[in-house]
């Protein structure tokens, strides 16, 4: 299906990730205009439900990025957020929702661009 | 029984609890909750294999926590309930008595530790049978699993009997009666029913003891339980953490390990 | 009903070369709550920040979203822009139509949809912002510098001058960092203990410096104006107060052949040692592990012959807890050794040294007392190369950066063989002579004319050992690539800059980013070179990226300043971006039930325990309280609770909710 | 990588050809001549491999410097010894780079004349294989002597090598010499289709 | 684990000795080398310098055949044919569509599933390799690599680009001197020993000078080009340096082969330019 244009959402920390795709845009590196951001202070304050939110409201696809482990700018908040992604995501496939539509990430300023090819591709 | 209706008139004459809470005979030879203020009352306790319902629900309700200390009939899940409606710094040590039915007679346990003991010397872990039944969820594919419960929860009325049912959602105001902004849709759709029984389901996340309380009041009678079970199961395989085994516990969804084993974040 | 001025920027051409600034104008106008919507070329410029404010006062609004470039760069700006209009700055938001949109897109409807989207996702953000006001927070007027060499000596000496008291904390015996190393500095040649020393010896005196050597940061808790530090003081196993620094002991100390660290291990050293003679302080440490005692259990020779008994074998590392306000990190960097380079044989040739050796050679202090000697026979070396670019500009090695000092002490070691080999042959193998400081291309020039350094320009490919001679195989790309072999009898590699061993773990205990090379990230490249991205931690020297003298001291002074600015104020003014427990009227009071799982979700442990009690003192209730002064916002225990009754100003419910509908297109009016 | 945010004339410049046969692109090249330097035969060549690269980067904007390179001596004296490759800084394929050049040169018989020697040798040897599917090293000497025109040389090494049984007259075939002739002809069809 | 076995055009002519000594070395040794079915040239220098498509599909053949066959791994002592066949299946197997392509230029579908291995990995895998020493091989030897051993790095990962040590571990074990010399990895002069002798006696002069200068008493090789340029094209080398060298040039499996005891005759010595002979004078073993 060619014309398909996925919506996709990024839940992003501040520090590492909104920081890198600053980057991204500095160093002029393409990626889809289908990728949103909505920036957060920390992966720890993500809440699942915002999640299920976005699925309910159209998304095709989510990205959920932040710092990676011990590089927290409040030093745990990535690793309370990967506690809660292992359940919910393990939760989300018992209900036979498909866990490829949700991409959780560590990227490091500079790694933006990675994010970018890998939802370009993965879209 | 006996020795359960005599422990629960001692009680009451003595005055040492306010009220006991038990099982008594309900219409069509049920078991129902009675509430036992009089020694006289002690009478209609039964116990039985239809004694079914986790009683420590009682516990949270404001119209019994006016009535004074309570003693309850406890089932191993509503020990459990206990122990970790403790760990939630809900319920007080020596506030409440648990008369645990061991065969014939009843084991009086006054404190948590107490409590910690008996609990700890049965085993609470999934029993085979539940873990099958999660397995074959397992097996089944994707879709399968994703038509499986896209009909169970086209039926949800969003009555939140569960939720009432439950002794672990003692929440004032839960999450679903935020309207500001609106977390859960009102109406019983299907999305909306969806974000309902995940948020409940992840809420209950490492807390749930499992006492199927929540699928027998499901009035459209959705297995419920399998969710709770599924969740439970994920935290003790990759956390190695079980809910309700001691009254001094961190919750394995707001604590965490540096190595937490994971192999999807890229 | 919501009145939002809506400001789209042109950005020059940065945003409207791809993206139709006029539509997204209109789009924002028709959202509901609109009252104001705009585009201008600059709005970060007075006239743009001026329409803001005039737009504020005629339409009366109650909110602004600027769409220009990314929060991390104007968001302050137009936030004191609407403060001095009279709307509260915290009821501004910036949408990133620039970073995010305009810059990663290609020209379309699509890139213009996606800008109108973001705008929409943020007007309906602001909507839900509440009027904040700042937070008060004390400061600690101490500030701590992690390394004490030219960079950190520097900062100490001008945060002190300033008033404040100073924790130098420096991982060597001594302080003073490479530059005590150097024999001499371009571009003036000026001996580099003489300008160095003193520095070092106002640091011990200065009244306001404390300072703690052959220490380490333990770990560093806390936030801007209210860190706690831990320092662990490793055992020097001497007692500091009653040791006079005579130096009886290093002379009598039996294991004498252990090489010497500031020798860059050309020098030998005993046990108990020095590093070296101007050390600062001047106290001897003991190598427990090479010391025989540490070893064996015998010798203690040192004990024997210390006139003040300053000797304590048993002295044991020591943590020491400080309240600071601001860290500066001036840890300095490494270089590559000569076992680097595969072609030019791992290390095994013993002539084939690196930089720092050849400072050791050409110090009056060094292992040779100066003479130029080479390290394999002692003899004179008649032709000396030196090899530019060896490991920077290197991708296939992993260092693909330019080192930036070795052009210019090349040229110096270079002068310096021959003011002490007159008729020495030196010849410099280079590719690009990067001479860009003030009096630096003269320096080169000098070293050229009057020295008679030969320069080849071509990389060298190889370089083996034959009879006796280092045949060193080049070419000369400027003779038509011609390959040639110059017999040195001896090499100097100027080797890359890297980061200092451990900079990345100290890195993490201070929650500061860091590069793929583990160089300290500073906020923004070009206009916050000295800060970080962690509020309250500055960075000076070769830690951020490898930097010669002058810029290592300017940075420092900029680090100094930037700690001075921020003890200026009784308080310090902290963005209220903090947690909040929900509370409400009686009977519920809150509806936060008390479970307090959310503690243990918090970094910072700023969740206490609020005990409710009625007028006649009954405890209705225990709910959790957020500490203003320790919360910092990280909003972890605002996801995990049940209940929804914590949340955080500035990312609330309501605010990212509305963001995640208007997103995706489903605005106010649905659910 | 060549940045995308700005159209690259994709002619047919020498560059972009070697660009999409080898993936090499020479612009990566900064001139440190650490290639030149380590190049066994660097001193006998015209251009030295820095040099070629240089010719390269160059030949969209000066096609002589493509006939420079194109009809150079250094292609055919490259041993592709690889020992510039491993040395690279920019870790640039040079002997690949050179094997291009040289189906190049061949394709627009530009080969300098120079190098006829050693294009006999490699043509005679391949002649041997599509013809007995292996090497028959007298064969290919002849061949190589009827090509080359140097019919005295080495006359004093055969015999000896014939004594110590190094010399084998017989040529030892592959069974299905067919394939092999299939494989010539399909790889020389191919040939004529490049530009 | 089959291992195959691919002589090359080389083996069965001018480096005959090699054959021989490998031959023997493995019957010794009790290995059996099965050689790759009808096996056909791999090109060498000519294939890839003249034609790009060839230089894949002779190699690919070959790997195709001994697929069939069953191998997990071939045995290429010849380092030219061991680069050839290395480049080939490191290209096939990181460009699926040239790989359909050659494999259908080829006829038979290359797969890569069989690892291409050079003499001093075979060797090196093998047991308890010092317990069949019987005379120690007791020469201060300079152990001579070339050039398609050890690169290009990235394709045959095999041991160190620059100053590589797999063989003098090996020279060690049968007791042995190895030298630390520089001329390990510089290059003999390859093909251009029949088209431009003259350069191949400048370069292969400069190895000689600097193992002689180092004190070798033989030159180690493990490649027949280079055993061809060193020992064969001794008379050119030494014209043109205007010196003798008398260091006699032997493959590693004829050491090997010594070292175990095998006769000379059967290893192949006696067809060497360079008489495989060591003075007396500074040496007790005694003399071949």
């Amino acid at each position: 299906m060619p014309d398909f244009e996925p919506k996709i959402v990024a839940f992003v920390c501040n520090w590492c990730t909104y920081a890198g795709a600053d980057l991204t845009g500095t160093s002029r590196m393409k990626y889809s205009p289908q990728v949103s951001i909505i920036r957060f202070p920390c992966t720890g304050r993500i809440d699942f439900m915002l999640l299920l939110k976005a699925f309910a409201s159209g998304a095709d696809g989510i990205i959920v990025s932040g710092c990676h482990p011990n590089d927290c700018h409040y030093s745990s908040g990535n690793f309370h957020a990967r506690r809660r992604w292992i359940i919910f995501r393990g939760l989300l496939d018992f209900l036979g929702i498909d866990v490829r539509r949700v991409q959780f990430s560590w990227y490091g300023r500079w790694g933006r661009s990675r994010a970018t090819s890998a939802c370009a591709a993965w879209a | 029984m006996n020795a359960l209706r005599e422990k629960a008139r001692e009680l009451l004459a003595a005055k040492t609890v306010q009220v006991v809470i038990g099982y008594g005979r309900g219409s069509g030879g049920s078991a129902r909750a009675v509430f036992m203020r009089a020694p006289a009352q002690a009478a209609e306790l039964i116990f039985d294999a239809t004694c079914l319902q986790n009683l420590a629900v009682y516990l949270m309700k404001p119209e019994v926590r006016k009535l004074g200390k309570a003693a309850l009939v406890a089932t191993p899940a509503a020990l459990r309930t206990i122990l970790q409606l403790a760990a939630e710094n809900q319920v007080a040590d020596n506030s409440l008595l648990a008369l645990a039915p061991v065969g014939e007679d009843i084991m009086p346990l006054a404190t948590f530790a107490a409590i910690e003991a008996h609990v700890a010397a049965a085993d609470h872990d999934l029993s085979a049978a539940e873990g099958a039944e999660l397995g074959k969820f397992a097996a089944m594919g994707l879709e399968e699993r994703r038509r499986f419960w896209e009909e169970q929860f086209s039926r949800c009325l969003k009555c939140y009997a569960c939720r009432a049912a439950c002794p672990l959602c003692y929440c004032t105001r839960c999450t679903v009666e935020c309207n500001q902004p609106q977390w859960i849709p009102v109406p019983a759709h299907d999305l909306g029913n969806l974000e309902w029984n995940v948020m409940r389901a992840m809420h209950l996340a490492g807390r749930c003891v499992n006492c199927g309380d929540c699928s027998r009041a499901c009035p459209v009678g959705i297995p419920l339980y399998l969710l709770n079970q599924k969740l439970i199961s994920d935290v003790s395989s990759v956390f190695q953490a079980r809910s309700g085994m001691a009254a001094r516990s961190d919750n394995a969804m707001s604590t965490f390990k540096p190595n937490d084993p994971e192999d999807f974040i890229r | 009903m919501a009145r939002i001025g809506v400001f789209i920027c042109h950005c020059g051409e940065n945003i409207s070369a791809t993206v139709d600034v006029g539509k997204v104008a209109e789009a924002a106008a028709r959202i509901p709550g609109v009252a104001h919507s705009v585009d201008y070329k600059y709005m970060c410029s007075d006239p743009g920040q001026q329409m803001v404010q005039n737009a504020i006062r005629e339409k009366n609004l109650t909110g602004v979203v600027v769409a220009a470039c990314s929060p991390r760069m104007h968001e302050p700006t137009f936030r004191r822009a609407c403060a001095a209009a009279g709307l509260n700055p915290f009821l501004c938001e910036m949408a990133n139509i620039r970073e995010h949109c305009s810059w990663v897109h290609e020209k379309g409807d699509a890139t213009t949809e996606k800008a109108i989207d973001i705008v929409r996702t943020l007007v309906a953000k602001v909507k839900k912002n509440k009027a904040l006001q700042p937070i008060k927070v004390p400061v600690t007027k101490v500030a701590m510098v992690i390394g004490g060499g030219i960079a950190g000596i520097q900062a100490s000496l001008d945060i002190a001058n300033a008033g404040h008291r100073v924790i130098l904390v420096e991982r060597e015996p001594s302080i003073g960092g490479h530059m005590s190393q150097l024999s001499e500095t371009f571009p003036t040649l000026d001996c580099s203990q003489c300008i160095l020393t003193p520095r070092m010896v106002e640091v011990a005196q200065h009244a306001n410096i404390t300072l703690h050597t052959y220490s380490e940061l333990e770990s560093l808790e806390g936030f801007i104006g209210n860190f706690k530090a831990r320092i662990r003081k490793k055992a020097r196993s001497l007692d500091e107060k009653l040791c006079t620094g005579c130096g009886l002991c290093a002379q009598k100390c039996p294991t004498r052949r252990i090489a010497s660290e500031f020798d860059a291990g050309l020098g030998l050293r005993p046990a108990i040692y020095v590093p070296f003679p101007q050390a600062v302080p001047n106290k001897p440490v003991i190598d427990r592990e090479h010391c025989t005692y540490y070893l064996k259990g015998k010798c203690r020779l040192c004990e024997k012959v210390c006139p003040t008994q300053a000797i304590r074998f048993d002295q044991e590392d020591e943590i020491v807890e400080v309240d600071v306000g601001a860290v500066v990190l001036a840890t300095g960097f490494d270089i590559k050794h000569s076992d680097f380079f595969p072609e030019y044989g791992y290390g095994k040739h013993k002539d084939v040294i690196d930089g720092l050796q050849f400072e050791r050679l050409a110090s009056a202090s060094g292992p040779t007392l100066g003479e130029m000697r080479r390290p394999s026979d002692g003899k004179v070396p008649e032709t000396v190369v030196f090899v530019a670019c060896a490991g920077s500009r290197d991708p296939a090695k992993g260092i693909e950066y330019c080192s930036k000092i070795c052009c210019m002490y090349t040229a110096k070691h270079a002068m310096l063989y021959k003011h002490k080999v007159h008729h020495g042959k030196p010849y410099v193998f280079y590719m690009d002579i990067r001479a860009g400081g003030k009096m630096y291309e003269e320096f080169v020039r000098r070293a050229m004319e009057e020295d008679g350094v030969q320069y080849v320009r071509g990389r060298v490919s190889r370089i083996f050992e034959r009879n006796g001679k280092l045949v060193v195989k080049g070419a000369d790309t400027l003779l038509g690539a011609r390959p040639m072999e110059i017999e040195a009898d001896m090499v100097v590699l100027a080797t890359a800059g890297v980061a200092q061993a451990g900079a990345e773990e100290l890195a993490q205990k201070l929650h500061v980013s860091y590069d793929a090379h583990k160089f300290y990230a500073e906020a923004h490249p070009k206009l916050r070179p000295v800060e970080t991205n962690t509020a309250g931690i500055f960075l000076a020297g070769a830690c951020q990226a490898p930097k010669d003298i002058p810029e290592s001291v300017a940075q420092a002074s900029g680090a100094a300043a930037k700690v001075a600015a921020l003890f200026s104020q009784a308080e310090l003014v902290r963005e209220p971006l903090i947690a909040v427990v929900d509370r409400q009227a009686p009977p519920l009071y809150s509806s936060c039930v008390g479970c307090f799982l959310c503690q243990s979700a918090c970094p910072y442990q700023a969740i206490e325990k609020e005990e409710i009690r009625g007028r006649d003192g009954q405890l209705l209730k225990t709910v959790a309280k957020v500490n203003p002064g320790l919360c910092q916002g990280c909003g972890t225990c605002v996801a995990f609770c049940r209940t929804k009754s914590i949340d955080i100003q500035g990312f609330s419910h309501e605010q990212v909710h509305a963001e995640v509908l208007a997103l995706l297109n489903r605005g106010d009016r649905d659910a | 990588m060549r940045s995308d945010n700005h159209a690259h004339p994709a002619g047919p410049a020498l560059a972009d050809r070697v660009l999409e046969k080898t993936g090499v692109d020479v612009a990566r090249c900064y001139q440190c001549g650490k290639c030149s330097a380590g190049c066994p035969l660097a001193a006998d060549m015209d251009f030295p491999p820095s040099q070629v690269m240089h010719l390269l980067q160059l030949a969209a904007g000066f096609p002589e410097y493509a006939e420079l390179a194109l009809r150079s001596h250094t292609i055919w004296l490259c041993l592709t010894c690889e020992i510039c490759y491993c040395r690279c800084p920019m870790e640039l394929d040079i002997p690949k780079v050179m094997d291009a050049l040289r189906h190049e040169s061949l394709a627009q018989k530009k080969t300098n004349p120079k190098a006829r020697d050693i294009i006999a040798f490699h043509r005679a040897f391949l002649d041997s294989v599509r013809t007995t599917g292996r090497l028959f090293e007298m064969g290919q000497v002849i061949d190589y002597k009827l090509r080359s025109g140097h019919f005295l040389q080495d006359m004093l090494q055969a015999p000896w090598m014939f004594l110590v049984g190094k010399l084998h007259l017989l040529p030892e075939r592959v069974r299905d010499r067919r394939l092999l002739g299939r494989i010539f002809a399909r790889t020389s069809k191919a040939k004529e289709k490049r530009p | 684990m089959k291992t195959g076995f691919y002589p090359g055009c080389s083996m069965k002519g001018s480096a005959r000795e090699y054959s021989e000594s490998l031959l023997a070395v493995a019957a010794a040794l009790g290995r059996d080398l099965p050689e790759v079915p009808d096996w056909n040239c791999c090109g060498a220098t000519a294939a890839h310098n003249l034609d790009p498509d060839l230089a894949l599909a002779l190699p690919a053949r070959i790997l195709a055949a001994a697929e069939k066959e069953g191998m997990d791994e071939v045995l290429v002592p010849c380092a030219a044919c061991y680069s050839r066949l290395s480049v080939t299946r490191h290209e096939l197997l990181a460009d699926e569509a040239l790989r359909r392509r050659i494999s259908g230029l080829v006829e038979a579908d290359f797969r890569g599933s069989a690892r291409v291995l050079n003499i001093i990995e075979w060797l090196a895998a093998i047991p308890g390799l010092e317990g069949m020493v019987k005379a120690p091989f007791a020469r201060r030897v300079a152990c001579y690599y070339g050039c398609l051993l050890v690169r290009p790095a990235g394709v045959v990962n095999f041991d160190r680009p620059e100053e590589p040590q797999s063989m003098d571990l090996l020279m060690k074990k049968i007791g042995a001197e190895p030298l630390d010399w520089a001329f390990k990895t510089e290059c003999c002069g390859a093909g251009f020993s029949v088209s431009r002798t003259d350069l191949v006696a400048k370069l292969s002069g400069l190895i000689l000078e600097d193992a002689v200068a180092r004190g070798a008493e033989a030159v180690i090789v493990a490649c027949p080009m280079c055993h061809l340029n060193l020992d064969m094209r001794r008379p050119n080398i030494e014209r043109r340096a205007g010196k003798k060298y008398h260091i006699p040039v032997i493959y590693i499996t004829q050491a090997l082969g010594l070292a175990m005891g095998l006769p000379a005759k059967k290893l192949g010595l006696q067809r060497h330019k360079v008489a495989v002979k060591f003075p007396a004078a500074n040496s007790a073993a005694k003399d071949i």
